[in-house]
């Protein structure tokens, strides 16, 4: 794009500049539209296993609820309680809202469609994604209200939990990719028996990938693992206190992580933008495509999850991190690592 | 040494990231002052309580075992940190250099088993 | 006795009582305190008599040599000088155990053991020939010393016992450092190597200032004598026996033995520094004597006046001064000592210290009166016993070599005398003022052999004092050769060849060396 | 150009505001802990910056452990801190003087 | 490449590890049931340590490229270690079995903290030192706190942490500008580059980790932790405090003064001699005023360290020698009392900690009285007790070196020490009996208390093996 505006006439430093924006524009505005329809999909498809109609009335089949929910709420009065600790309490919503989207910056939607091709992509989306927890500690607790506080207490425990296993279930696609950019690592899942696409099909990777689902589950706090928000002890959790669009940025940064999730679901372990089949014909459907078939598969799949199984009790939540994922995590890795040192490496 | 330049999207990014939820979060605020939304009473502004007032601060002394967990989670988070560059470089440090590794690891499953026999990851 | 380690014997038998000592109870440690001291003054009487004193022989003798401690060693070795003190040592050592046979009575053991302990590193000090040996047998005297100050003294032992520990002790540590200069320099820790050897007359000052230190404190010298009348006056009897009679008398050894020979320039001259401490400790302390009301610290300021003699009798640079000194260490040993006992047989009667608690205790004490008389004319030197010997080498070795030190000095004799005989007045004679005074017993037998053997040794010491004088003279007179060149030129000398203004020869004795000669031929 | 004084400037800056977190704040032992955290932080920009300027690997090396040890020391730190406050229901720095002499 | 026989230099580490690993299973297993049964074979394990260093000594001096050395230097600073660090184990059991805090992690923290000293003294670099002082660190902050239901015990631990921490980050700063001004982190690499001229940002590092080494030896002007720490942390882990790690941090800056700033030693010498100067004075001064027999330790140490830097000041080998001859003795020495003040109980067996409760001890328990008293006069630097040949080895270090005024003031200064020695032995021996003592001592205290007391007696005939062992010792550092 760079050379298109170039091509324009402009100094190169201009057309990098006007190609990056326009780049990160095209990211974060289709995310936000991503997200609006993807909490309309989740509520149908909670609904449709509910046998329930789900949203219905705003547009056809109920297509623009989520935009009159987000006029709703954007016309609504903010309010600040007045023990709270305001500069924190206005900051925590936009440090979620901007960690959430600045995951993507990273993420390659196609061969070299990516804004910046770090080498340590990986690692930073881990490390973008840490952040977002101090969106909400700081909500919890500039709030200064009892619940929000246990919820992000609550919410911080169990995202560092899940932290640590994510780390682990990652060394091990690390290890077969031999590189923490995230297009090397989608190249890598190239031709598994010669016509398969995906770690998800290593048998050595493939109880890694569940284990990563879950976790991201755990991760974005969703059902069954949305103890932060449990409405029956919780209230709203973190959310509790606050209105208005803070109040729509969380969600919008709740959903948007959710997406991240499952690309990072894709992209790891399910061959991000190839097709499932390494059969020529199908490299003529753009990657894209795929990634966005297959993120939309594991959101279905995180709704599914949503609608059927019930919230885990708060000590099952740790036993299930601490006793159960990390030491096979780390088990996994010392397969994996022994099993590439036999064959590939060292011999 | 590393080309810092192919950051420089994301620092964009980080902008017009922190533009936009500012916008979100505070374009609101005005627009509820200029429809009449905004009209605060001292009720409204009390923190969320069923009914009562609260009985203790809300900031109290909260579970131990939330302390444990950021314990436990500094220290295998952090086992990670060596984890990473080791997978990347299996490939040049040969069989010295996994065994390195996986006695780490071993020692950190040790501890594992420590805490879990001291009983650290119950939750009960 | 060639090769027989008879020396670390004598060590050896006094150190093993003690321990045994310390785990018997209190008759029996009595037993064994005496048994052992008694040895050892037998092999005392036994090296004195295998000493070869003909001057020809070599000058130190019995040597031993063992390197087992590696950056020292083991060395042991006395000449005749310390052999006196050595003899001093063993012989009032069952004096003393003998003295506090009834006067101690709770922790025996411990007391008994502290005391041969003490005798171990006395004998230690005079005959080691390394010098850290020597250092640690002279510091670790503290330990029992303060032990035993602190746990058998009088009321106020503690602010006693801390004193006399910190005071030796700051003083001594200045010496180590020095020594290891010493070391650093010469290459050895041999004594007699060390005294041979011509340090930098330099750097001489600042190590004689250091020995300075150690040995002023300990002799003691005006002005850091401070420590000895209260560590006196709170110290059992025995206790401040073992301190006049042996501790005191390491301080003139230490002078005769480094300070003198192995910085002879350095000595030479800071001697006017040791005069004039001497002649203000003789005149100050003297007077301070004259108006204790408490015995104990009457003769300890005694005790500084005398040590004051020694001081100037060795710093006279000549063998008459050093002789003398030698003598007056000697015999003060013997008769403070001996005086101490006369003030611990009353007290133990009594239980008081005070000079006017008692009076006309001749009356009911004819006896004690009588020794107590005999040691007090010592103590004032009068001719015939053993102090008169030493006083008259000293005054006459420093009349050679400062006639206005000799003539200050002397002064000191006559208040002793004062001193003396006004105690022995208030005590002895008039009016028996205080009832339970007078109705005190006489001496008990074994008080009687405590003194009379120290009487006899008095009097032997002051109608024949060659016996103690030929071991050390050959001694003496290397001494007077080491010093020679440096030595200050005496108002006193004769300078042949040149005519002399009328006015020196009215300080100037001509006959002043023959009188020297006189004296040895005593 | 930022070089290689700019951050040893923000270092010294960061290190000295550590270190004053500790003497001065008379708050909280947490804010101490922090302050710890922003010593070794200034530690490790300089490691990483004379890595760089170096061209020496070992400075990032360095940093790693330094980091490894920064969390073990902080989770230690924590967990003494919760057994002091358990016996002492309070984490103020004035409170800490149960000892003194 | 990776060099297999290094694994030979470090086989005191590995055997510690192994053992400390092992032995965490078993106390995870086990229970708190296990505490004597791990407190003994903790033991066996530091033996075993002690037995592998002569692997250590066949292997030679370099190992794993140089971040590691295995000489007779570290090889003896780790033979005292070790000792210590069993002997702090050993007189534990007793005293915490009345408390009831009789667990197994006490045993294996300290072999843990053992590792780390290893390292420390083994570090051939600014890494392997760092990483070895940490490693004993935490353990010993956890040490500290190791009585949960004690207040004053977690204070400690805080106290301990916080400043150590900071310690550690004063010590890493200048670490980091070490190595930005010398481009290197070995003490080989430092050395060379300050061989060819000291800059001034160099200097600033020096600066900083001789400050932040001060600090975990406890010198002045970095001691204020100490009294507090030693207070409030359990007595066996005052014990330890105050012998093993002492050793390991004297050794550890002995090490980096002389390997890696050894060409800068004109700009250290004289902040050397300042700390040890300051240490030794007010270390004296301050443990007058005491009446809290551990406290009084705790500024009795700081004294010590003050002696200790003595040798090093001078920078000689013979100064090297007497540094690590003195913390032997002085370790011995420690012990020593520590073993006498873990058996100060009251009538009912429950541990005192003032001076005042020593009143009369000479009377009711001979034995201890002497020993006691023995050690206090050999910390004082009275001959014949050992303890005087420990200082005068440094002071006579520091005389060849030239430093006679030093010398002349430290060794003066000892003398206001000597003050506060005695003050317990008046206590112990003049005073009138205070409370009952309760009569009977552990077996394995008294064992170790004779040990001591016999080689402060007769540690003169040690002496030549002594000599020899720090000579070689420090011999290789030069």
């Amino acid at each position: 794009m760079t050379a298109f505006f170039q091509n324009l006439g402009m100094p190169f430093e201009g057309a990098w500049l006007l190609s990056t924006i326009i780049g990160i524009l095209l990211i974060a505005l289709p995310l936000m539209l991503a997200v609006a329809m993807i909490i309309y999909a989740d509520r149908k498809i909670w609904a449709a296993m509910a046998l329930r109609r789900g949203p219905n009335v705003v547009g056809p089949f109920g297509l623009l609820q989520s935009f009159a929910d987000g006029l709703k709420v954007f016309l609504q009065e903010t309010i600040i309680p007045s023990a709270s600790n305001k500069a924190l309490f206005l900051i925590a919503p936009i440090i979620t809202f901007t960690v959430a989207l600045m995951a993507w910056a990273v993420v390659p939607f196609d061969v070299g469609v990516v804004l910046a091709d770090i080498n340590v992509g990986l690692l930073y989306i881990l490390a973008i994604s840490s952040l977002g927890v101090y969106g909400i500690i700081l909500a919890g607790w500039a709030s200064n209200s009892k619940y929000p506080f246990y919820s992000a207490i609550r919410a911080s425990a169990q995202m560092i939990s899940y932290e640590v296993s994510i780390g682990f279930t990652i060394v091990t696609v690390v290890l077969w990719a031999g590189s923490f950019n995230l297009s090397a690592i989608v190249e890598s899942q190239k031709g598994y028996y010669g016509f398969l696409n995906g770690n998800g099909f290593n048998p050595l990777l493939f109880p890694m990938a569940v284990m990563f689902l879950i976790s991201a589950l755990a991760e974005t706090a969703r059902a069954p693992f949305d103890l932060t928000e449990a409405e029956s002890e919780l209230v709203a959790g973190y959310q509790t206190e606050y209105s208005s669009m803070s109040f729509a940025l969380y969600w919008l940064g709740e959903y948007a992580n959710v997406i991240l999730m499952c690309a990072l679901n894709a992209i790891l372990f399910w061959g991000g933008y190839l097709p499932p089949f390494d059969w020529a014909p199908l490299y003529y459907v753009p990657g894209i495509l795929w990634l966005f078939a297959k993120i939309l598969f594991f959101f279905f799949v995180f709704s599914w999850v949503k609608a059927t199984v019930p919230r885990f009790r708060y000590d099952q939540l740790m036993r299930l991190g601490w006793k159960i994922f990390l030491p096979v995590s780390l088990f996994f890795i010392f397969l994996v690592s022994g099993f590439l040192m036999l064959t590939r490496y060292g011999g | 040494m590393v080309d810092l330049a192919q950051y420089l999207p994301i620092l964009l990014f980080l902008g017009i990231a922190l533009l936009l939820s500012g916008t979100f979060v505070f374009l609101p605020m005005l627009v509820g002052r200029l429809t009449g939304a905004h009209k605060p009473d001292p009720a409204k502004l009390s923190e969320y309580e069923c009914g009562f007032p609260a009985f203790e601060e809300p900031r109290s002394q909260y579970d131990v075992r939330f302390y444990l967990v950021a314990i436990l989670f500094i220290i295998f988070d952090l086992e990670a940190a060596f984890l990473f560059p080791w997978a990347v470089s299996l490939d040049q440090i040969g069989w010295a250099g996994w065994a390195t590794m996986m006695i780490f690891i071993a020692e950190l499953v040790l501890g594992l088993v420590y805490a879990w026999k001291k009983g650290a990851l119950d939750w009960e | 006795m060639d090769g027989f380690p008879i020396l670390s014997l004598m060590m050896a038998v006094p150190m093993a009582g003690a321990i045994a000592c310390l785990f018997v109870g209190a008759n029996n440690a009595r037993w064994i305190a005496l048994i052992a001291t008694l040895i050892d003054f037998v092999l005392g009487m036994a090296l004195w008599a295998n000493f070869d004193q003909s001057g020809s022989g070599a000058q130190w003798q019995f040597q031993e040599y063992a390197p087992i401690f590696g950056k020292f060693a083991w060395a042991l070795g006395i000449d005749g000088i310390a052999l006196m003190l050595i003899a001093l040592t063993v012989f009032l050592m069952p004096i003393c155990i003998g003295a506090s046979w009834r006067a101690i009575e709770k922790r025996v053991g411990e007391y008994m053991a502290a005391f041969l302990f003490m005798e171990v590193l006395m004998i230690g000090v005079f005959a080691a020939q390394d010098l850290y040996l020597f250092y640690i047998m002279f510091e670790a005297g503290l330990i029992p010393m303060y032990l035993i100050i602190g746990i058998w003294g009088g009321a106020d032992r503690i602010y006693a016992s801390y004193k006399f520990f910190l005071y030796t002790l700051l003083g001594s540590v200045l010496m180590l450092i020095a020594m290891m200069w010493m070391v650093h320099e010469a290459g050895t820790t041999e004594i007699p190597a060390l005294m041979a050897y011509n340090f930098d007359p330099a750097v001489q000052t600042w190590l004689f200032l250091a020995f300075f230190a150690s040995f002023a404190v300990k002799m003691p010298m005006w002005p850091v004598h401070t420590w000895l009348p209260d560590a006196h006056v709170q110290a059992p009897t025995a206790g401040s026996v073992i301190l006049a009679g042996v501790l005191l008398k390491m301080g003139g050894y230490g002078f005769i033995r480094f300070s003198l020979p192995m910085f002879p320039e350095a000595s030479a001259q800071l001697a006017p520094l040791v005069w004039g401490l001497s002649m203000v400790a003789v005149v100050y302390t003297s007077l301070v004597a004259l108006v204790q009301s408490d015995m104990k610290k009457l003769i300890a300021y005694s005790s500084v006046a005398h040590m004051a003699i020694v001081t100037v009798g060795l710093f006279a640079f000549n063998q008459a001064g050093i002789e003398g000194a030698m003598m007056v260490m000697l015999g003060h040993g013997l008769v403070a000592g001996a005086l101490f006992l006369c003030v611990g047989v009353i007290y133990d009667r009594l239980h008081t210290r005070e000079i006017a608690r008692y009076g006309g205790l001749s009356i009911n004490m004819p006896r004690y009166a009588l020794l107590f008389l005999f040691f007090t004319m010592a103590s004032v030197g009068l001719p015939g016993t053993s102090n008169f010997v030493g006083e008259f080498l000293a005054l006459m070795g420093i009349y050679q070599a400062s006639t206005w030190v000799a003539l200050v000095c002397t002064t000191g004799i006559i208040l002793g005398a004062a001193y003396m005989l006004y105690l022995y007045r208030r005590i002895c004679y008039g009016e028996q003022v205080n009832a339970d005074a007078a109705a005190m017993p006489d001496l008990s037998a074994r008080e009687l052999w405590l003194l009379a053997p120290i009487a006899a040794v008095v009097l032997w010491m002051g109608i024949y004092p060659e016996s103690f004088l030929a071991p050390m003279r050959p001694d003496i007179v290397a001494l007077e050769a080491r010093l020679a060149p440096a030595a200050p030129a005496g108002d006193a000398q004769i300078k042949l060849g040149a005519p002399k203004p009328a006015s020196e020869a009215h300080h100037g004795d001509a006959s002043a060396p023959s009188h020297s000669a006189s004296g040895e031929a005593h | 150009m930022i070089g290689l004084q700019h951050y040893l400037v923000v270092s010294a800056i960061v290190f000295v505001i550590g270190v004053l977190g500790i003497f001065i704040n008379r708050k909280n032992i947490i804010i101490i802990l922090m302050a710890i955290e922003l010593i070794l932080l200034s530690v490790n920009i300089n490691l990483v910056a004379f890595s760089v300027f170096l061209n020496d690997m070992v400075g990032q090396v360095f940093s790693m452990f330094v980091l490894t040890v920064a969390a073990g020391e902080g989770a230690i730190g924590l967990a003494i801190l919760v057994i002091y406050f358990r016996g002492r229901g309070s984490i103020a720095v004035d409170d800490v003087n149960r000892m003194k002499g | 490449m990776f060099e297999y026989t290094s694994l030979l230099a470090v086989m005191p580490e590995l055997v510690l590890t192994i053992g400390g690993l092992i032995l965490l299973m078993v106390a995870a297993f086990g229970g708190d049931g296990t505490a004597r049964l791990v407190g003994s074979l903790s033991v066996v394990t530091l033996i075993g340590g002690g037995i592998a260093l002569f692997c250590s000594l066949a292997h030679g001096p370099d190992a794993f490229d140089g971040l590691y050395r295995a000489d007779a230097f570290s090889v003896y600073a780790k033979a005292l270690i070790y000792g210590a660090a069993a002997a702090a184990i050993l007189l534990a059991p007793r005293f915490f079995s009345t408390d009831g805090a009789l667990r197994p992690e006490y045993p294996i923290l300290i072999v843990f903290a053992s590792i780390g000293m290893g390292m420390m003294v083994s570090a051939g670099d600014m890494l392997t030192l760092y990483i070895g002082l940490e490693m004993n660190s935490l353990a010993s902050y956890v040490l500290a706190s190791f009585m949960r239901q004690d207040g004053r015990s977690s204070e400690a631990g805080l106290k301990y942490f916080v400043l150590g921490s900071l310690a550690s980050g004063i010590l890493l700063y200048g670490i980091s500008l070490l190595y930005g001004f010398t481009g290197s982190t070995t003490f080989d690499g430092i050395a060379v580059a300050l061989g060819g001229g000291v800059s001034k940002g160099a200097l600033f590092g020096l600066v900083f980790v001789l400050a932040g080494l001060a600090f975990k030896i406890s010198a002045v002007p970095f001691h204020m932790w100490t009294p507090d720490v030693y207070e409030g942390a359990p007595t066996p882990v005052t014990t330890f405090f105050a012998s093993a790690p002492k050793v390991a941090a004297i050794a550890l800056t002995v090490r980096v003064a002389i390997e890696a700033l050894g060409p800068a030693g004109m700009d250290w010498q004289q902040i050397v001699i300042f700390v040890a100067l300051a240490s030794i004075i007010f270390g004296a001064v301050a443990a007058i005023g005491q009446s809290n027999i551990k406290r009084l330790m705790a500024y009795s140490s700081i004294n010590n360290v003050g002696f200790a830097l003595i040798g090093l000041a001078a920078g000689t080998p013979a100064g090297v020698a007497a540094t690590m001859s003195y913390m032997a003795i002085y370790v011995v020495m420690t012990i020593g009392a520590f073993a006498c003040i873990l058996q100060m109980r009251d009538a009912d067996g429950k541990p005192v900690e003032t001076i005042a409760s020593l009143a009369g001890l000479s009377q009711s328990r001979k034995g201890l009285a002497a020993a006691f008293a023995i050690f206090m006069f050999s910390m004082a630097g009275i001959p014949p007790l050992f303890g005087f040949w420990a200082k005068f080895l440094v002071f006579d270090a520091a005389v060849a070196a030239g430093l006679t005024a030093l010398a002349a003031v430290g060794i003066a200064a000892s003398v206001i020490g000597a003050f506060y020695y005695l003050k317990i032995i008046k206590t112990i021996y003049f005073d009138e009996p205070a409370a009952a003592y309760e009569a009977k001592g552990g077996a394995v205290e008294n064992i170790i208390l004779t040990a001591c007391a016999a080689v402060i007696v007769l540690g003169y005939l040690l002496n030549p093996m002594l000599d020899q062992a720090s000579a070689a010792a420090a011999a290789s550092l030069f």
